[in-house]
């Protein structure tokens, strides 16, 4: 089976170059490529668009990117929690693309399927659908979004293969199996690295078809932004 | 007397039905599953990837991969099942779920809803909240009647930018329970205790439908 | 967790009536639901159009249905190897609409996932684009094509659970997660019925609530078209 | 001598390089996995689900749920994936597959394919045929350079019903191995053993181009 494995994150991302368009997984700070983003701090590569659900917090995820002036824009369905985010969107140094997470979802993967456009009720008539084409079906109207694709895409699973195939683990799934389909080059960081065969081919939910590098990453911080228990 | 949010999660309990899928959105509707009677077998899903929320771990079960769409740690019930936001969302818009719960600042009178954007403020996006009032034949809305400053969230048009275009069936507020007419028009259900429909009336901006009797809502 | 468990095959496509549409999971004759077809035969419910990438063969699979003429019409991408078939569509009796299979199952897809509509590469330049829409998007041409959906799916699975959440096995699975989610009423039949909670949740590959009825089904035949062997 | 079903199963194995997705079509194109050489790793694609066909099963290993696009039992090799037929198409359109190998009635000089009909024959369909073209960046055609009357296959305009335009890059019959060109034309690279240009050039019915002295294959 083809071998997908590379020594860690600093090879991973290197030749990510300045002004490329990421696609980093996640839902909230839960399922980031933790090893991948703290590799990119130390490239310090500038200008990126970062399509992601999410923009991280203050001090954490994709928000360390944004301390240091790497992003140029956000396209993200939500990007509440982060105050220095506000500050540069306020101020001008960031721009930002907010999407229908149904709708970021779909567009990405139409984006790693090879559909270019298709059509989705989510936004119709509302600011979204601001110079978009409209269309009824069946008496109901729908909005023609496009599909999205990305130079890299930095995604994180639980396990991984060195042909490259990927199982996530409990909701840190989210946009990951999407996004991995929809890059050019697909990065995977895994916590647990396995030889080919190891993996049970019918509990795969990414082919290692879509990814291109895969590493074992360390030291996972695994963040939680609402601790809620119970008794 | 008007209800505090735990009574609007009660009456909007009352609404569930055997066999249901539900979205909860953050808030208020999150409340809700509290309440929903445990005769009652329903599964609530969760657009980041999770059918069968369960209720909140104990501090030695916490797993940071395992969270709600409001980030929360979870659990998962027996019979759960977990997938990517494409096939989450595919759930929402094909109309696979039966019933959405959800939070706005205003909706009018044809069940247009407002709750993701004020202008001035900073955004933050609308997250999930397009696709589900797009996608779902069966949405109740959760909020106070009036704002802060008294003013009418129940409106012949709404003020906000949109979130979705004619998508409410039903609002359960702190003083009543009603339902939005195909031909415009919330038509008024029930009262909250104590409430009186010219309490109703005068809190409702929009045009208000009052049929007969209105009975008062019955809340444990 | 609701309960999906219904007890035989007879029960779970009784009330399918006259002229539904129907959606038929499998490949060839890998994973198709043989309980349910052999269900259909002893309603003898008529006027029957299945969505089905195969036919069957004479005497297996669709095939059967074929021969009782309950089948008014066949939407598929592949139709060979059944005699009765050419015999039907020659005559007239039956009608076909000839898909190309990626084609089909996006549609299928799309159809489960509220898309209405959505382009396609496939089929530009050629019969299948006779009246459809064609638009190009960054230099390609491509059509537009709608999504399905069928008043019953009818799917096979290896495992399942009361709450109808089903794990396929092999290159059985195929159509049918697509189709299972495609049904305004979606019947499941399992080799193994087990209960809710022994299924691992991310192990699952269609959730329960694309599944309103599910059986254990029995005495599966399976049939092969293409015996090969090494020695 | 013109080649055999296996010298061109061969030949065509030579353009495989190494870390190559593959699909391989029913007929010829399927005989080429056994002559891909053991150093190169590859990974065959199966349509109906599968990335990674391994070899043909022992009789003990059969297993009707595993089968390949052509309905032949299978196995897989280490590091396979399976999947559902959206996924498996989506991978296809969406250009993750490197080389797709399949046969043909009739290709034009500017690429185009007909391979699915022959009108006043039984129409069995186009299978995933159409999906394969129309989606491929890669794409080498494996069929005889003439049909049994003796009839061109390699034609300006094909006259058979159109699988897809356009899109054939390469082709490798009996006789020879020819390149598309982008302004049209079948350009010959390479003639099979003991074939000459003119016996090429006579069954060759569309723009051949001949450039330069055109060497032998070289088949083990």
């Amino acid at each position: 089976m083809i071998n997908k494995v590379i020594k860690n994150a600093s090879e991973a991302v290197k030749d990510i170059p300045d002004n490329a368009v990421l696609m980093l997984g996640g839902f909230g700070l839960c399922g980031i490529p933790e090893n991948s983003i703290q590799a990119l701090l130390e490239t310090k590569v500038k200008g990126l668009t970062c399509i992601s659900n999410n923009a991280g917090v203050d001090d954490f995820g994709i928000g360390l990117l944004l301390k240091t002036h790497q992003v140029k824009k956000m396209i993200s369905s939500y990007v509440g929690e982060n105050a220095e985010f506000e500050r540069q969107l306020l101020s001008g140094e960031l721009d930002v693309d907010l999407i229908p997470q149904g709708t970021l979802a779909e567009r990405v993967r139409a984006g790693g399927a090879g559909i270019p456009a298709f059509y989705t009720p989510a936004g119709f008539g509302t600011e979204v659908a601001e110079g978009k084409e409209t269309r009824e079906f069946d008496g109901k109207m729908y909005l023609l979004e496009t599909g999205l694709i990305a130079d890299f895409a930095l995604v994180k699973a639980w396990k991984g293969d060195t042909a490259g195939n990927l199982i996530f683990k409990g909701t840190a799934r989210n946009f990951n199996p999407l996004m991995a389909a929809a890059g050019k080059i697909t990065i995977a960081e895994v916590e647990e690295l396995v030889p080919a065969g190891d993996l049970n081919p019918n509990e795969i939910h990414t082919p290692g078809i879509y990814v291109q590098r895969i590493f074992e990453g360390k030291n996972y911080e695994k963040r939680i932004e609402q601790r809620t228990v119970r008794s | 007397m008007a209800l505090d949010k735990i009574g609007i999660a009660k009456r909007i309990a009352q609404e569930v039905q055997d066999g249901m899928y539900i979205n909860l959105g953050i808030g208020i509707p999150t409340l809700v599953a509290n309440y929903i009677p445990d005769a009652l077998d329903v599964v609530l899903q969760s657009e980041n990837g999770l059918l069968g929320i369960g209720q909140f771990p104990t501090e030695e079960k916490v797993d940071a991969d395992l969270i709600n769409a409001g980030k929360q740690t979870i659990t998962m019930r027996d019979g759960s099942v977990l997938f990517d936001s494409a096939e989450s969302f595919a759930m929402i818009r094909g109309g696979h779920v039966d019933l959405t719960i959800l939070g706005a600042m205003e909706v009018s009178e044809n069940g247009d809803i407002s709750n993701w954007k004020i202008p001035g403020k900073m955004v933050k996006g609308m997250g999930g909240a397009m696709d589900l009032v797009a996608s779902a034949e069966n949405i109740i809305v959760a909020m106070q009647h009036t704002s802060r400053n008294g003013e009418s969230k129940l409106l012949k048009e709404c003020s906000l930018p949109i979130t979705g275009l004619r998508c409410v069936k039903k609002i359960v507020t702190n003083l009543a329970v009603l339902e939005v007419q195909q031909a415009g028009g919330f038509k008024l259900l029930e009262r909250a205790p104590g409430i009186t429909v010219d309490e109703i009336r005068e809190a409702t901006a929009g045009k208000l439908i009052i049929e007969g009797d209105i009975p008062e809502m019955k809340i444990d």
